[in-house]
């Protein structure tokens, strides 16, 4: 016991006499921990992309505060809890390191704490309710870590009323008051569906089918169709937020579509479910908490997308974008304190954001370290497609389009 | 020069094993020849390398005077070197008319595989009358005549049978000999594996004698000694 | 008789090197990858005591690793027990795994033993999946409790603690192993390696044999699947992945399997190895595919590694020369 | 009611095509081999890629896409044998060694078409558009075209292996690679036959399924599994009883998904696997040995 005590004195001591010598840095290494390889690459691509944009950026108009910025990935492949925490001590283990971004690392954020353990300064898109999970029972230990997405609690919510306000205004007839929710077994996806059952229940609907899916790879919704085909309800949702299984949900309901108002969770404000859907996904409708708010009373949405649709030739969904303003928020706070080895200090600074960004105006819950929801600062948006188009149809104030009954309905 | 098979020196074995020592046989044409000998000590792996199923570690193999040391055992079929394997259960779950269609799958024999067909029938009745039939459900002495059969198939110009009569009763045997007596009547060179050394003498005009991969003793028509003592010689009293 | 050198004062050399390691490598990041380095030369010789050992291809050995996860997590944060004992139980639960799937691997051979470790391994997956209010589903376990010794917390300690905890796992194994290996019992696993009717004649019972080494293998395997729940906090189903299952394999292989040692050798070599090349943009897909090349290879050409325990795989068929008829 | 029971019938025997075109090239190479090819299912995958870049890439059309597909898996496949597996034929262990080899052939496939083709998910278009009504159950006619292709693909297998000698001794050399070679059948040809027949099973499947899943790195995982479940139910062995268990699970498959739901049927399926494996490992079409 002694001897591990010397050791570890010796060791700290070290750390310290190391970390000092590094303080004056002058490039700042901004880490990226995400999904690059494996099946969600797609999306760690595009942060990638996203962040590489916004340091460009930064670098070209020469840093900030006397300090440019160099970008590092960790790669976090399929996910499994040795590959994130390796990559994510391999990003906090730089002596460089200023901040670390990402959508998502893992499904369950757990690397939250260690950022937190070391003070480091961690700015994450997705999975808020993991997020508020970890940080609400003690905000102030996790200083340095915010998240852009505000809480899910809205895509429980939210879906009623925008629903029964179409159906008042005589945009949508609704055949019953019976909806159908089928939810993939992981947090979100069943988080949403369980919130949904509970609020239309609240609101007087009632619910015919409320089945759960194993997460993964979904090629045949056909026997759950086949149940919504004998009992048609009004409306259908599906909280499987995976696009390939959305899309193959979507195209097998349209083999034989019954009189109901489609909803699915996330997939469609994905770019390449279009690409996959085709005409199939007419009329459908998703909605989106911290997306990008693609409209013309937020123009900066439509310049950074412009920005990265130059540079990387594609579309990008809702992940380029967050990552992109993520380092900009940083870039921010660290104008403010000037020091990036005060990480502390910029976590603060961060959390006193008052920014417009491409998702909207950002400001932070210091109880959750989630980003507020409100018309006013990040709305949730309920989008229809229709003919590869997404119209944004509330809220009203930032509507590109209206919602229109789908040619499937009678 | 002028020998049909000719083994020269002649060294194999299973990986580190070597079975067979430096041993030399040769066949002439028209001849047919015996191997003999107790079991394990590379009557079998003779013949395997001599169909190159097996490459030699050392010596020299030539059939009808071109070397085929170390050839593919589809090349040595080509040529006319044919061999019956031992213990046969061949395609198990072909039937027997597919099989001998198939055994002449080689060049050379697909020119003769009517006319090889009538042969094996003529040869072996029972086969015709059991040609839609799986292999694995014919008796063991079907299956030794369906392997001949295969073998005759390939239009041999020297046919090397190993242990024909295997595990067949005394009255299968008698069968099986005759047949095989017809196919050296007919003029195809023969070397047969064989324990049974009554059968062996009827048919062969020399008998090689081999025990731990090496040829012990060679014995012609004309010097043969008496069955008795080649038993005695080779298997201790307890025979009979 | 082996010269002391390779089988004493090698391993005592490394051991006293891999005990000074902190002292030079100071970050976490070093010290995590040694962490991951010691889990993963814990699974991998223990996976070559039923492969190379015993010659049961085992390709469920991962599930007796996922169950001591799955173990640990449950009973220290569902239950509250002590994570110093949970880590413990995950072994004792995946020997009983190991039982549990032993029964009709003694029956099988050659590819059925595959097949069915596999299909459990699946099974097993299915089950983790299926009882999310018990394991959490998709998303697994978080915040699972860490290490406490006394009042010595092993968080923000730059993972002095789990160093030296994962380091002692892996002596502690390998200690076993050889214990094992060198022990009656383990002589009679060569012999029916090597022979397997020989030793059925004279009175081995194979299936008990083929039984007892996987339980056996089991152990600290599922002990390091426990500690693996506890060090980094998290449990999740991934480990019954492909993925893991490869690497794990795939150090079995390259090491060489002959000795006890060749395994944690290829396990901290490749560990270092991937993660070198982890760190350049836009080769993290080529990194597996080094480690494929790299097995292949060895396959191919290092006969003395690998061909030696593939040679003694499923022994007792005599006609060894002959083309491939290797079924049964 | 009926009508449920019905499309999942039908359900059922888009499945059982998809696990009879892939099961079958696996037992192709198991029969003929005796190898267990792991790669099996990323030739499938790289089949539906190449496809998709001759086809929309390269806008050669889908015809041309799919024959494409379905010769790059077969080159491929030969090239696997060729370097992965005949260096190890005579070596008592093929069988496990081929294991691990093609295992690693699987890695560097589905790792190199995600370097190559990106991580974005691919499809391809319809071989024909519009939808068909079987008794009231409706599927996608290109589906329908797999269920009706499928048959005759695995009948022209089965019509190849019976009659023609190439195919004949594709069988003789899995049942006795001696007495094959001893008849003069060159064994090693039969072998790269073998494995470009399956490998070009696999990558027709992949270059069809293309349009109707999506393609991408890792699409092969599953078809292989299923059909690992398949080869094990029939039996490693006969080209029928594969046939005939590919549409057995797969109907069962479809039928379990209706009664118990997605969510248990992997698990159910699995434990059948076991079960017949601790049975019968012969298979249940299998002659018990």
């Amino acid at each position: 016991m002694l001897n591990r005590r010397t050791l570890l004195g010796a060791a700290s001591a070290m750390i310290l006499a190391v970390t000092a010598g590094f303080a004056q840095a002058d490039v700042i290494k901004i880490g990226v921990l995400a999904p690059v390889t494996g099946k969600a690459a797609a999306d760690g691509q595009e942060m990638v992309n996203g962040a590489q944009l916004a340091v460009d950026e930064l670098n070209a108009a020469g840093g900030v505060a006397g300090h440019t910025f160099e970008l590092v990935v960790g790669d976090v492949g399929e996910a499994s809890a040795d590959a994130v925490a390796t990559a994510a001590e391999r990003l906090l283990g730089d002596r460089d390191m200023g901040a670390i971004m990402t959508g998502y690392a893992s499904g369950s954020n757990f690397e939250i704490e260690m950022m937190a353990e070391q003070d480091m300064v961690y700015l994450v898109s997705a999975n808020s309710a993991q997020t508020e999970g970890i940080i609400s029972p003690s905000p102030d230990d996790f200083g340095t870590v915010w998240s852009m997405t505000p809480s899910y609690a809205g895509y429980n919510t939210e879906i009623v009323p925008v629903i029964e306000e179409l159906a008042a205004a005589g945009k949508l007839s609704l055949p019953n008051k019976k909806v159908a929710i089928i939810a993939s077994d992981n947090p979100y996806s069943k988080g949403i569906a369980e919130g949904m059952v509970d609020s239309f229940g609240k609101a007087g609907w009632e619910v015919t089918e409320n089945d759960l899916l194993p997460f993964g790879e979904i090629n045949d919704w056909r026997a759950f169709l086949a149940k919504i085909r004998q009992n048609p309800p009004a409306v259908l949702i599906n909280t499987d937020y995976v696009s390939a299984n959305a899309a193959t949900f979507m195209t097998q309901f349209m083999e034989d579509p019954t009189n109901s108002l489609v909803f699915i969770q996330y997939a469609p404000s994905v770019p390449e479910f279009l690409e996959l859907t085709k005409e199939n996904s007419s009329g459908v409708v998703y909605n989106l908490l911290g997306g990008v708010l693609n409209t013309p009373t937020n123009p900066r949405a439509a310049e950074v997308l412009s920005k990265y649709k130059t540079v990387f030739g594609n579309e990008p969904g809702s992940y380029g974008p967050a990552l992109y303003e993520q380092v900009m928020i940083y870039a921010d706070a660290l104008g403010k304190v000037g020091d990036p080895k005060k990480r502390a200090e910029i976590g603060t600074e961060i959390g006193k954001t008052n920014k417009q960004t491409a998702m909207g105006r950002i400001q932070f819950d210091p109880a959750t370290h989630l980003s507020v929801q409100s018309n006013e600062g990040v709305p949730i948006q309920f989008y229809q497609i229709r003919d590869g188009e997404r119209y944004l149809f509330y809220p009203d104030v930032y509507a590109t389009g209206e919602f229109e009954q789908p040619a499937w309905m009678k | 020069m002028g020998r049909l098979l000719d083994i020269s020196q002649v060294t194999a074995g299973y990986g580190s094993i070597t079975v067979l020592r430096n041993i030399s046989i040769g066949v002439d044409a028209g001849e047919c020849i015996g191997l003999f000998g107790p079991n394990g000590h590379g009557k079998t792996t003779l013949l395997q390398t001599i169909s190159g199923l097996l490459r030699p570690a050392g010596g020299r193999i030539s059939f009808e005077g071109t070397d085929i040391t170390g050839a593919r055992p589809r090349d040595i079929v080509n040529a006319g070197l044919i061999q019956s394997p031992q213990g046969n259960t061949l395609f198990g779950d072909m039937h027997v008319l597919e099989t001998l269609e198939l055994a002449s799958i080689s060049r050379r024999a697909r020119r003769g595989r009517d006319e090889n067909l009538r042969r094996v029938f003529d040869l072996f009745p029972q086969l015709g009358e059991r040609r839609s039939q799986k292999a694995k459900t014919l008796s063991g002495g079907e299956r030794q005549m369906l392997s001949i059969g295969c073998a005759l198939m390939c239009s041999p110009r020297l046919l090397m049978l190993d242990e024909p009569t295997l595990g067949l009763s005394p009255r299968l045997k008698k069968e099986l000999a005759g047949a095989v007596g017809n196919i050296a009547r007919s003029g195809v060179p023969l070397v047969i594996v064989e324990q049974d050394v009554e059968f062996l003498l009827s048919l062969t005009q020399r008998l090689y004698m081999i025990e731990h991969g090496e040829v012990i003793r060679e014995i012609d028509r004309a010097n043969a000694p008496d069955h008795d003592s080649i038993m005695k010689l080779y298997f201790g009293e307890a025979v009979h | 008789m082996r010269p002391a050198a390779t089988s004493i004062i090698l391993p005592l050399a490394s051991l006293v090197l891999l005990l000074l390691v902190p002292l030079f490598a100071t970050d976490s990041y070093t010290r995590h990858l040694f962490i991951i380095a010691f889990l993963y030369a814990v699974i991998a010789s223990n996976w070559n005591l039923s492969l190379g050992h015993c010659g049961v291809f085992n390709f469920g050995h991962l599930t007796f690793f996922g169950v001591g996860v799955y173990t640990a997590a449950i009973l220290s944060k569902t239950i509250g027990i002590n994570p110093w004992i949970a880590i413990v139980a995950g072994g004792a639960t995946a020997a009983l795994a190991a039982f549990v799937i032993a029964a009709p691997v003694a029956r099988l051979k050659g590819i059925y033993v595959v097949l069915v470790t596999f299909a459990f391994g699946q099974l097993v997956m299915q089950l983790v999946l299926s009882q999310a209010q018990i394991t959490g589903g998709a998303e697994g376990m978080v915040r699972i409790p860490y290490l406490r010794l006394g009042d010595y917390s092993f968080i923000k300690d730059y993972k002095l603690g789990y160093y030296y905890a994962a380091l002692f796992l892996l002596v502690a194994s390998t200690l076993f192993l050889l214990a094992v290996v060198r022990s009656p019992f383990g002589k009679s696993l060569k012999a029916v390696r090597d022979a397997e009717d020989y030793a059925a004649a004279r009175g081995i019972s194979i299936s008990r044999q083929r039984i007892t080494v996987l339980v056996l293998s089991a152990i600290f395997t599922g002990i390091a699947g426990g500690f693996y729940a506890i060090y980094l906090r998290v449990a999740s189903p991934d480990v019954f992945g492909f993925g893991t299952l490869s690497l794990a394999l795939s150090m079995v292989l390259i090491g060489g399997t002959g000795t006890v040692y060749g395994p944690i050798v290829a396990a901290l070599a490749l560990t270092f190895a991937t993660e070198a090349l982890a760190g350049i943009r836009g080769l993290e897909e080529a990194r597996f595919i080094v480690i494929a090349l790299a097995m292949i290879v060895v396959l191919r050409i290092a006969p003395g590694g690998l061909l030696g325990i593939i040679e003694k795989l499923n022994i007792g068929e005599r006609k060894t020369a002959e083309p491939a008829d290797a079924r049964n | 009611m009926i009508d449920t029971l019905i499309a999942t019938l039908v359900s059922g025997l888009v499945l059982g095509s998809l696990y009879a075109m892939m099961a079958s090239g696996l037992s192709v190479i198991w029969t003929t081999l005796g190898v267990f090819n792991f790669a099996h299912g990323a030739l499938m995958m790289i089949g539906a890629f190449v496809a998709w870049t001759v086809s929309e890439a390269a806008g050669l059309g889908l015809l041309v896409g799919i024959a494409s597909g379905t010769l790059a898996a077969a080159l491929l496949g030969v090239l696997i044998e060729r370097l992965l597996v005949r260096p190890y034929y005579g070596n008592r262990n093929m069988l496990l060694i081929t294991v691990m080899t093609t295992l690693a052939a699987m890695i560097i496939l589905e790792k190199g078409a995600q370097m190559i083709w990106g991580a974005r998910l691919k499809q391809l278009p319809r071989l024909v558009d519009g939808e068909i009504s079987i008794f009231g159950a409706t599927i996608s006619a290109h589906e329908a075209i797999l269920v009706v292709l499928a048959p005759l693909i695995l009948l022209s297998i089965w019509r190849f292996t019976v009659r023609t000698n190439v195919g004949r001794s594709l069988r003789a050399v899995g049942q006795n690679q001696r007495s094959a070679a001893l008849i003069g059948i060159d064994v090693p040809v039969a072998f790269a036959i073998a494995f470009g027949l399956s490998a070009a099973l696999a990558g027709l499947t992949g270059a069809l399924l293309g349009s109707i899943r999506f393609i991408t790195p890792s699409m092969g995982a599953e078809p292989l599994v299923k059909a690992m479940i398949v080869v094990i139910f029939g039996g490693l062995g006969s080209l029928g009883a594969t046939a005939g268990a590919a549409y057995i699970i797969g109907i069962i498959e479809a039928l379990l998904i209706l009664w118990l739901g997605l969510y248990w049927t992997p698990f159910v399926l699995f434990l059948m696997m076991i079960v017949v494996l601790v049975f019968r490992p012969t298979g249940i079409f299998g002659s018990s040995q």
